[in-house]
């Protein structure tokens, strides 16, 4: 009774909990961070080294007015921003934080991230098009396009964890990788998954749906308040999912000796998380068509030629 | 010289009564008065038929001559256009000027001749009322569509007191609102292509890529721009009448405010022109310390434009090492000028101060300091495969076109120019220096941003010489019209005391005459033109800016390609609002 | 992609690089003694007044925001009755402090000077007057000047000779 | 005309021209001190040096003194010469080596002549290093400060002081590097023309005490054109203002007028502006009856509507008055119920006066005709005290009349020194006949103190002796004879004789002999002109405008057929019988006043109206010679403060759109007017789209002066009358004299810069001298006849005649504190030989009743005033000048 039902709630407390707060926590991280790489402080007024920011931050979100442009289509506006946070969150389900730790470890894991980051576009789709602004729109296009693109060969870079691991459950996937984790045997996978997840999450060098210098921002810039807070938290709830996946996929997960299963899984996604903001703050940003390129002509190929060299090596292994 | 009396000549064999007279100026530029239906002609055998012809058309305005008192040996006129030439093969300029007679004169178009001519003549229609006959499309182009009146006309108040205070009430707002509309067909543009509607994109008046106040208005086909249409003017302050209306001296706050990334260079030009004027030569140490000044600000003007060049394609910490590298050079600036972007601090005859105690340790540590960075930026940045994917081949222009749109300083020297007025008509001593300057063949966005990152090299080793062959002696001239005279003196001779006294008060009494002794400003090549009438005060102030011509040309280059593209070309031809609108 | 890699990389180096930031206003930035800040007007080293009210930074500031009225005290000195510089207008380029021939007017380091409203930035002369020379110690334009003024007789200001007597037409 | 080469370019210029005026009239900038158009040249500064060249061949040359050589023909100079250039700057570090190191501290500053010409001759840099010569200053009076360490040693002032202003008290001392300007002692210069030092020392060594106690820079003065109103010349003057006051009186050149000179009654008498007499709100009387007090506009209008809609409403005018107020006032009450204000022999007098204008054979001649007068009678004036500028011309007429023995000596006019040393003394002729002496009387060769019967029965003489047509004086003595027909000689032998006259001696018949002197003399084929003095500075424009004299307004009053007085800028009981006032202001149920100032008739009113000075409002005076001028508006006045003319429109809700509206409107009333119209361009006048500044273009504190109220500057005020705005902006170019804001041109910055406003220096200004002559005489009349029987005397009764001081005689000068502080003390004149008939001696206390009025006053023996009159100092004492001549018991007071 407990463990069916008791232990799942616990868990699911505990996943929201820590997720919820980490992509506050990711606000503060981020700015700290950038700071570093930029020779400055960040954020430091508000509480120890700013550690309270995103208190401040929240406070202040959540005190914004509602607003609600005239011109835009009301219930698909308001319903967007949900969507995205909603689809994170699912994602969430499948994600091993430690042996056991996970709110259910269905042998379909991969599968159901897939279907739930593909929902998670038409959140920014229909921000784009109900705000009723051009910039919007195009930012709205220029997400779905990227979906489009970037779904495929994220999908397909993942194959070869499943081939080798021979299960879409995330659990038995990190379970494979005791001897070796799969970033040696599978880097390019990790590459390409990489990329996809920095394309996933619209992170530069592939932000073009919200491009602040060229679309102002994008699908999101009519939203205000809390609507545009969930944006925001979707967004940092993306980078951990995906830092997360890359972590089980591809780094053994909760592996490791001394230290428990789970502060193992935080140091290692904590670090993945660091890249994310080291790309951030270093690179420059792609065009769009030079977006769209990368991905059907370089990464769908190289994932294609990994997935076969995979296979092949499975294969002969066998 | 001899060239030039040639030019003059060629016209009057050649054209005969066209050609009304010569006139001399204080620049040496030969100035040439043509009548106003021969123009096109004239202006068409420079450009063209002559031997080495003169391309590019460098500026065109108009003077409001009608309360003009000196003006013995030129035709009447009651406003003048000017047209001012440069031949880059004579390494030599011409002054075309038409005289014109009415309240609202008109005068034949030369935007069949040039392209860039049509900025030029609807700012000179916008501000002065003339007509020119055969414009596209003569609308304004600095104020809104809703002013009354045309500014630069000496019946033109300058100051907000002589109107009401400005109110907005909802009636007024909707008619201002109206008149901003876009209506594509007025620009020659169509709605819909035979299988798409175009989407028209309002790209500002705020927007961050713009980095200030200026409307790009988008015809786009997808994400693609089919053309483009550029709305200016929201940040005109009317510093050319400013000039009308402040002596000659307390105009040089006001220069700074021009180009507000490159301080004292706004001052060089406009103190170089009024210098020349009044016959002033400044001393030795004075131009090196111009030298040093002019050139640290290069520096952090071409700072601030490679940081916002690579932000605006997306990389966002090198801003802020630039600017943090500007501030080191600010650390200079403020301790020499007391000032920061805005230094004020040349003066006519002189700068304001000498050096500081300990300017060597200050300018020893920054040139030591600078090239490593530089190093760093450029293997981060520039040798970046998405900065060079996003820039190499986007905007481009061959050297003829960038002559075509008069196109100057770093971006003509992209396209394969080798022309640094600091090389090819030195002034303030730049001829005793050495220093290189960057060329490179594609006239791209990228090429465009690798001169630049060179020209601070270069600089960086002029402030170097200037740091180890600083001349001793007075940093202002002796010269009656350096206002103010030396500091020192003033505290205890009465004979400089005076000099002074009306120097701040009155103003210097410039001699009449006109001069515009352009430099090469860090946005290209920068000049005033002043028109003296004996006066405290200018009778005219032009300034002629790098980032209004190289704006100009901005639909022309970006066509057919992504709105982004947009954004990395803004980025790459480094203007500045206030350079722009003035 | 080792472009990127180098960026990068680059980019994680100033993770060891001394931070710029100045934590004003816990920390006060270095200003040099050239700076045009917050003006003031300066007492000579006797502790009077400097400003002899000549109006020549008021007719020299750019934008006019400089007021004032000369007023004279028993003793034939000159003052300024009013001084009102309204900073609301000031653009701090110097040019008054250029101007003034008795080192009186002084533009200093110090910019902290926002208000909410910009009524408060008009400030009097009891708000600008200092107790210091500032910038220029030393200076006493009387001393220089021969006008004879309180305590200061004629030819008595520096490089005098004792007045003639008029009586007199012997040299 | 003479053809010179200046850096071998040809120029026409003036024949008997020195080079120094004739290069600035040509508009080039050639520095100098010494050398003033009105001073002429001595040669003593040695600034305005060039080079000059034998012929064209010569490049050496040699440098001479621009002012001291002949503009002859063919003259080869250079200006701009290294060598010429150099000398220049010498000179003028030269002059700085003593100089004081004061610019901050000298109220010259930014106009000053000496600045102007350093800058001009570029000298910046000094290399002398010794100590520099010192003076002591000395006090000369309310008027002028002196700061003697400034002078450069050009003489200017001395020689307009005493040369040209014939001072008497004022000098240089000392010798070679030391010459003093000053006075043997402390003490207020005694010429009434002390304040244009100010104007002539090229330096700060004479500047104004009184512009010193509100000092501002000459680039903060808001300036427009106007027209003094302390006397009936209508001097040109510049009034400067700053934040809200007058500031300082200057000089405005109005060739045909006052030249470049002012007396001093104009220059400090303007402190009655800034004044806390000053009303400046709409006051009406409390329910209580017992108080002014201030009120809203819109209450003090419904309130004298309502009067004037209810009662039998009368309006007196004013001689102070512009011509528009007085205008608007007739045009509210009706031409048959106005009344000029003024008591009726004045009236009668102003009356005559125009009339014999209107049809003298002799011209009417402008101030400057006067000064080329090269004979002059003065029939019952004391010029210097109730025209001051008259008198000066008069003195420039009598010094000019022997130029022409100069010039026949070789010496042309321009040389000054030499021309004086050879006209030594000597004068043109003049007689005066007056009842006391006057300053003029020195330099007179025939002086006459009687009373003003016999001043008439003079000028009868003297008209019969030049032409035995005029009419015959009857028992005439042979000692008055031979002194009419010394007169007549005297006048006969000239070609520009002069005849100056006026109502001071109350005295129609004055007039009469004066202008049948004048008519003797045109008969005698002598370009003759004829002068009157009017007593205030619209005298004549209230003349032209008709209506009743004083007495017929408490006629009016009294008997019942009018109960509302409007009383139009009037202190009645200075124009009239005290009395005769009272009974007026007790008949009238209703009492209105519009006026600038409170006085007597103020205070009894039941509303006022607070009203624009000539300052603050526009207006038009017409002068003495019935010459129209403007006065433009200065400054914008306080709230409520704006002209009569406006209260007026407002109260009879025919409100004028402006002074344009009303003039045209005034035309076409009284024909007479037409000139008005062209005095200055119209309100809607713009020279190349703009209006005239007010502001110098330097004006400072633009965003500063008003921040203590509120930061955000207003715009700036209309004027809805003139051309001119409130403001920097505008047209600075060539514009008519009249409209001329300042004369500043770029390096001019001292009131020497009016040479560019010149046609040529000295000259006409560009376009015209301002104002228009109304009166044209059409040279109708015949001699006036009647010559005066002598009075009789009248046992234990005296004839009290007004003594007219230039400081304290005018109404609103006397308000000015440093005018005041010269005028003087209430006394009694008495001929020696009636003090001792009287047994009095100095100060004793004499009362005398005169016009209603008894005074007691110290008696002061003055040997110039005639046997058997009695002299009272008029404005200083409270009989008003208009009741006098008139018989008064005079009894020694017996003490105790």
């Amino acid at each position: 009774m407990w463990t069916e039902i008791g232990w799942p709630l616990v868990v699911v407390a505990g996943v929201l909990f820590v997720v919820l707060n980490l992509a506050a926590v990711l606000i503060w991280m981020e700015r700290r961070l950038l700071a570093l790489w930029q020779d400055r402080y960040g954020p430091n007024r508000v509480g120890i080294f700013g550690v309270l920011q995103p208190v401040a931050d929240m406070v202040k979100i959540f005190f914004k007015e509602d607003w609600v442009p005239p011109f835009a289509d009301k219930v698909t506006f308001v319903m967007a921003p949900a969507i995205i946070v909603v689809t994170v969150l699912l994602s969430f389900v499948v994600v091993p934080f430690a042996p056991g730790v996970i709110v259910t470890d269905i042998n379909i894991g991969i599968l159901f991230f897939l279907a739930m980051s593909s929902l998670g576009v038409y959140s920014l789709a229909l921000a784009g098009w109900a705000s009723n602004n051009k910039y919007s729109l195009i930012g709205g296009m220029r997400t779905t396009a990227q979906m489009l693109a970037y779904e495929v060969f994220m999908g397909l870079s993942m194959m070869g964890v499943v081939i080798q691991a021979g299960s879409f459950s995330l659990t038995e996937i990190v379970e494979a990788q005791r001897g070796l984790w799969y970033c040696i045997p599978q880097c390019v996978g990790l590459v390409v998954f990489f990329v996809a997840g920095l394309a996933e999450t619209h992170r530069i060098p592939f932000d073009l749906p919200e491009a602040e210098g060229e679309l102002v921002a994008g699908f999101h810039s009519e939203y205000s308040g809390m609507k545009f807070g969930m944006f925001f938290v979707g967004e940092y709830l993306g980078i951990t999912l995906i830092s997360s996946l890359t972590v089980a996929m591809f780094f053994g997960g909760w592996l490791g000796p001394w230290l428990p299963p789970v502060l193992w899984f935080a140091i290692k996604t904590l670090i993945v998380l660091c890249l994310f903001i080291l790309i951030r703050a270093s690179l420059p940003r792609f065009r769009y068509d030079q977006l769209i390129e990368i991905g059907w002509k370089y990464m769908l190929p190289l994932s294609l030629v990994n997935l076969l060299v995979t296979g092949g090596v499975v294969l002969l292994m066998r | 010289m001899a060239e030039s009396t040639n030019i003059v000549q060629d016209l009057s064999e050649r054209f005969g009564g066209a050609i009304l007279g010569a006139q001399a100026t204080a620049d040496g530029i030969p100035t040439v008065w043509v009548e106003a239906g021969q123009a096109p002609q004239v202006l068409g055998y420079l450009k063209k038929d002559v031997r080495q012809p003169y391309k590019m058309l460098w500026d065109l305005t108009a003077i409001d001559e009608r309360t003009r008192v000196h003006r013995s040996g030129q035709p009447a006129s009651d406003f003048t256009v000017v047209y001012h030439l440069i031949s880059f093969d004579r390494n030599s300029d011409v002054r075309v000027k038409v005289p014109l007679k009415g309240e609202y004169p008109s005068v034949p178009s030369v935007t069949k001749l040039w392209q860039n001519a049509n900025w030029y003549e609807r700012e000179a229609y916008d501000m002065f009322g003339l007509k020119f006959e055969g414009h596209p499309h003569l609308v304004r182009l600095l104020m809104p569509p809703t002013w009354e009146g045309h500014p630069l006309r000496k019946e033109h108040p300058a100051r907000a007191t002589e109107m009401a205070p400005f109110t907005l009430p909802d009636d007024k707002q909707d008619r201002e609102q109206e008149a901003l509309r876009f209506v594509p067909e007025e620009w020659g543009m169509k709605r819909h292509s035979e299988d798409a509607d175009y989407m028209f994109l309002n790209l500002g008046p705020h927007h961050p890529g713009t980095h200030g106040i200026i409307r790009i208005i988008l015809q786009l086909d997808g994400e693609e721009i089919v053309d483009s249409v550029l709305d200016i003017g929201y940040h005109h302050r009317g510093a050319e009448k400013m000039g009308e209306r402040q002596s000659w001296h307390s105009y040089i706050p006001y220069t700074d405010r021009i180009d507000y990334l490159a301080g004292v260079l706004n001052n060089l030009a406009y103190v170089q022109s009024v210098e020349a004027m009044a016959g002033i030569q400044v001393p030795d140490r004075a131009k090196v310390i111009r030298v040093m000044m002019s050139e640290l600000f290069r520096v952090i003007s071409h700072c601030v434009w490679y940081g916002t060049f690579v932000q605006d394609l997306g990389a966002m910490s090198p801003l802020l090492y630039l600017f943090n590298d500007r501030e080191k050079a600010f650390g200079i600036i403020e301790a020499v000028c007391g000032g920061r972007m805005h230094p004020s601090w040349f003066r006519i005859g002189g700068v304001a101060h000498d050096l500081p105690n300990g300017w060597q340790k200050l300018i020893k540590d920054f040139v030591e300091y600078m090239p490593s960075r530089l190093d760093g930026y450029e293997k981060a940045m520039l040798k970046n495969q998405i900065i060079k994917k996003r820039t190499v081949g986007v905007g481009a222009y061959t050297l003829e076109e960038a002559l075509e749109w008069g196109i100057t300083g770093p971006g003509l020297r992209a396209a394969g120019l080798q022309w640094d007025a600091r090389k090819q008509r030195p002034y303030s001593g730049y001829e005793n220096f050495e220093f290189d300057v960057p060329v490179f063949q594609n006239g791209d966005s990228y090429d465009r941003a690798r001169v630049r990152a060179e020209e601070i090299r270069q600089s960086l080793r002029i402030i170097e010489q200037c740091l180890k062959n600083m001349p001793e002696g007075p940093y202002k001239s002796d010269h009656p019209l350096t206002t103010p005279p030396i500091k020192e003196k003033t505290l205890k001779d009465i004979d400089t005391l005076i000099n002074h006294f009306l120097g701040v008060s009155w103003g210097p009494v410039i001699p009449a005459g006109e001069a515009c002794c352009p430099i090469e400003g860090a946005k290209g090549y920068y000049g005033y033109y002043c028109v003296s009438d004996g006066g405290t005060m200018s009778y005219r102030t032009r300034i002629r800016t790098g980032s209004f011509a190289h704006l100009q040309m901005l639909p022309y280059i970006t066509r057919g390609h992504l709105v982004a593209d947009m954004l990395a070309v803004v980025a790459s031809l480094d203007f500045v609002l206030a350079d722009l609108d003035r | 992609m080792w472009s990127h890699l180098r960026t990068l990389w680059i980019v994680f180096l100033h993770t060891f690089q001394k931070r710029v930031t100045v934590q004003y206003p816990d920390v006060k930035p270095k200003i040099p003694p050239r700076w045009r800040g917050r003006i003031v007007l300066s007492r000579d080293p006797d502790g009077k007044e400097r400003c002899v009210a000549c109006y020549l930074c008021s007719v020299a500031c750019p934008v006019g925001c400089i007021t004032l009225q000369a007023g004279e005290d028993e003793t034939g000195r000159r003052y300024p009755k009013l001084f009102r510089i309204n900073f609301s207008r000031c653009v701090f380029c110097g040019l008054c402090e250029e101007a003034c021939p008795t080192c009186a007017i002084q533009l200093t380091p110090d910019f902290e000077m926002c208000e909410y409203k910009r009524q408060n930035l008009v400030y009097e002369k009891e708000h600008l007057l200092i107790s210091g020379c500032g910038k220029y110690p030393g200076y006493n334009f009387y001393n220089v000047a021969g006008l004879a003024i309180g305590g200061k007789g004629k030819g008595e200001a520096e490089h005098e000779t004792p007045p003639v007597d008029v009586r007199s037409l012997m040299l | 005309m003479a053809t010179i080469y200046i850096d071998n370019q040809p120029y026409e210029v003036k024949d008997g021209q020195n080079l120094l005026q004739a290069c600035l009239s040509l508009g080039f900038n050639v520095p100098y001190f010494c050398w003033h158009p009105a001073l002429q040249s001595v040669g003593a500064c040695r600034q305005c040096a060039v080079k000059q060249f034998k012929d064209e061949n010569d490049t050496v040359g040699k440098i001479v003194m621009a002012c001291m050589t002949p503009a002859a023909n063919g003259t080869r100079i250079s200006i701009d010469d290294v060598e010429a250039q150099a000398f220049r700057a010498r000179m003028i570090e030269l002059y700085m080596t003593n100089h004081p190191h004061d610019c901050p501290v000298c109220d010259e500053g930014g106009e000053c002549h000496l600045q102007d010409m350093t800058v001009m001759s570029g000298h910046n840099y000094r290399s002398y290093r010794f100590t520099k010569r010192t003076y002591d200053n000395q006090d000369l009076g309310p008027f002028i400060n002196h700061e003697m360490n400034r002078c450069i040693q050009c003489y200017r002032c001395t020689r307009f002081y005493n040369n040209y202003a014939g001072g008497r008290d004022f000098g240089p001392f000392a010798s070679h590097n030391h010459v003093f300007f000053g006075r043997h002692e402390d003490g207020a210069l005694e010429s009434e023309f002390s304040g244009n030092l100010v104007e002539i020392c090229p330096t700060g060594v004479f500047t104004d005490k009184t512009f010193k106690k509100h000092h501002s820079r000459a680039w903060d003065l808001q300036t427009a054109p106007s027209v003094c109103v302390h006397c009936g010349l209508g001097c040109n003057v510049t009034p400067g203002e700053r934040y809200g006051e007058l500031r300082r009186i200057r000089n405005r050149y109005n060739g045909e007028v006052n030249g470049y000179f002012l007396c001093d009654r104009g220059r400090f008498g303007y402190e009655f502006v800034n004044a806390e007499t000053r009303v400046k709100e709409p006051l009406l009387r409390d329910d209580a009856n017992t108080t002014l007090k201030a009120v809203s506009k819109n209450d003090a209008l419904t309130r004298v509507r309502g009067l004037l809609r209810d009662g039998k409403v009368i309006g007196i005018g004013s001689p102070r008055a512009t011509v528009e107020s007085n205008y608007a006032l007739r045009a509210l009450v009706g031409a048959e119920k106005f009344y000029t204000g003024v008591a009726k022999t004045e009236h009668a007098l102003t009356a005559t006066m125009i009339d014999m204008m209107r049809h003298s054979p002799a011209r009417v001649p402008s101030l400057r005709e006067i000064g080329e007068a090269d004979a002059v009678l003065v029939l019952g004036e004391d010029l210097t005290n109730v025209a001051p500028m008259m008198a000066l011309q008069v003195y420039q007429a009598l010094y000019r009349a022997m130029l022409p023995e100069a010039e026949k000596a070789g010496i042309p006019a321009w040389n000054d020194a030499p021309a004086r040393e050879f006209i030594q003394n000597r004068r043109g002729f003049m007689a005066i006949a007056a009842p006391a002496d006057t300053k003029l009387d020195a330099f007179a060769a025939v002086t006459q103190h009687i009373a003003p019967d016999e001043v008439a029965r003079l000028g009868f003489a003297v008209a019969h002796e030049i032409d035995t047509s005029a009419p015959v004086v009857e028992g005439l003595s042979e000692e008055a004879r031979k002194i009419a027909q010394a007169i007549a000689e005297g006048l006969k032998k000239a070609k520009r004789p002069l005849v100056i006259t006026g109502p001071s001696c109350g005295s129609e018949d004055v007039l009469k002999g004066a202008f049948n002197v004048a008519a003797a003399l045109c008969a005698q084929g002598a370009d003759a002109a004829l002068s009157f003095v009017m007593p205030e500075c619209n005298s004549m424009g209230v003349g032209l405008l008709g209506g009743g004299a004083l007495e017929d307004a408490v006629a009016a009053v009294e008997s019942g057929a009018a109960d509302t007085v409007v009383v139009l800028e009037n202190d009645l009981y200075r124009r009239s019988e005290k009395g005769l006032v009272d009974r007026l202001l007790a008949g009238a149920k209703h009492i209105v006043v519009i006026d600038h100032t409170r006085n007597g008739v103020l205070e009894r009113a039941e509303a006022v109206f607070p009203v624009a000075t000539f300052v603050e409002g526009d207006g038009t005076l017409v002068n003495n010679e019935g010459r129209v001028q403007r006065c433009i508006q200065v400054m914008n006045p306080q709230e409520f403060v704006q002209e009569s003319w406006r209260w007026l429109g407002e109260v009879c809700g025919t409100v004028w759109k402006n002074i344009d509206a009303l003039q045209a409107e005034l035309v076409k009333a009284l024909p007479v007017f037409a000139g008005i119209t062209d005095v200055v361009p119209g309100a809607e006048a713009r020279f190349v789209g703009q209006r005239l500044p007010r502001q110098p273009h330097r004006y400072s504190g633009r965003t500063s002066m008003r921040a203590n109220i509120n930061v955000h500057e207003p715009k700036i005020a209309e004027d809805p009358d003139s051309a001119f705005t409130f403001s920097m902006e505008g047209f600075r170019g060539k514009v008519p004299g009249s409209v001329i804001p300042s004369y500043w041109t770029p390096g001019w910055n001292s009131v020497q810069g009016l040479s560019n406003f010149q046609e040529e220096v000295g000259g006409a200004l560009c376009g015209g001298d301002p104002g228009v002559r109304l009166i044209a005489s059409d040279k109708q009349a015949g001699y006036a006849g009647g010559a005066p029987v002598k009075a009789e005397s009248r046992a234990g009764e005296k004839l009290v005649v007004a003594l007219a001081h230039v400081f304290g005689s005018d109404e609103l000068s006397a308000l000015s504190a440093p005018v005041a502080e010269r005028a003087p003390k209430p006394y009694m004149a008495l001929n020696p030989a009636d003090a001792s008939e009287l047994g009095v001696k100095d100060g004793d206390i004499v009362e005398v009743t005169v016009a209603g009025v008894a005074l007691a006053l110290p008696v002061q023996a003055r040997p110039g005033l005639a046997v058997g009159l009695v002299g009272v100092p008029v404005g200083v004492v409270e009989v008003p000048a208009a009741q006098l001549p008139a018989w008064g018991v005079v009894k020694k007071r017996i003490e105790g």
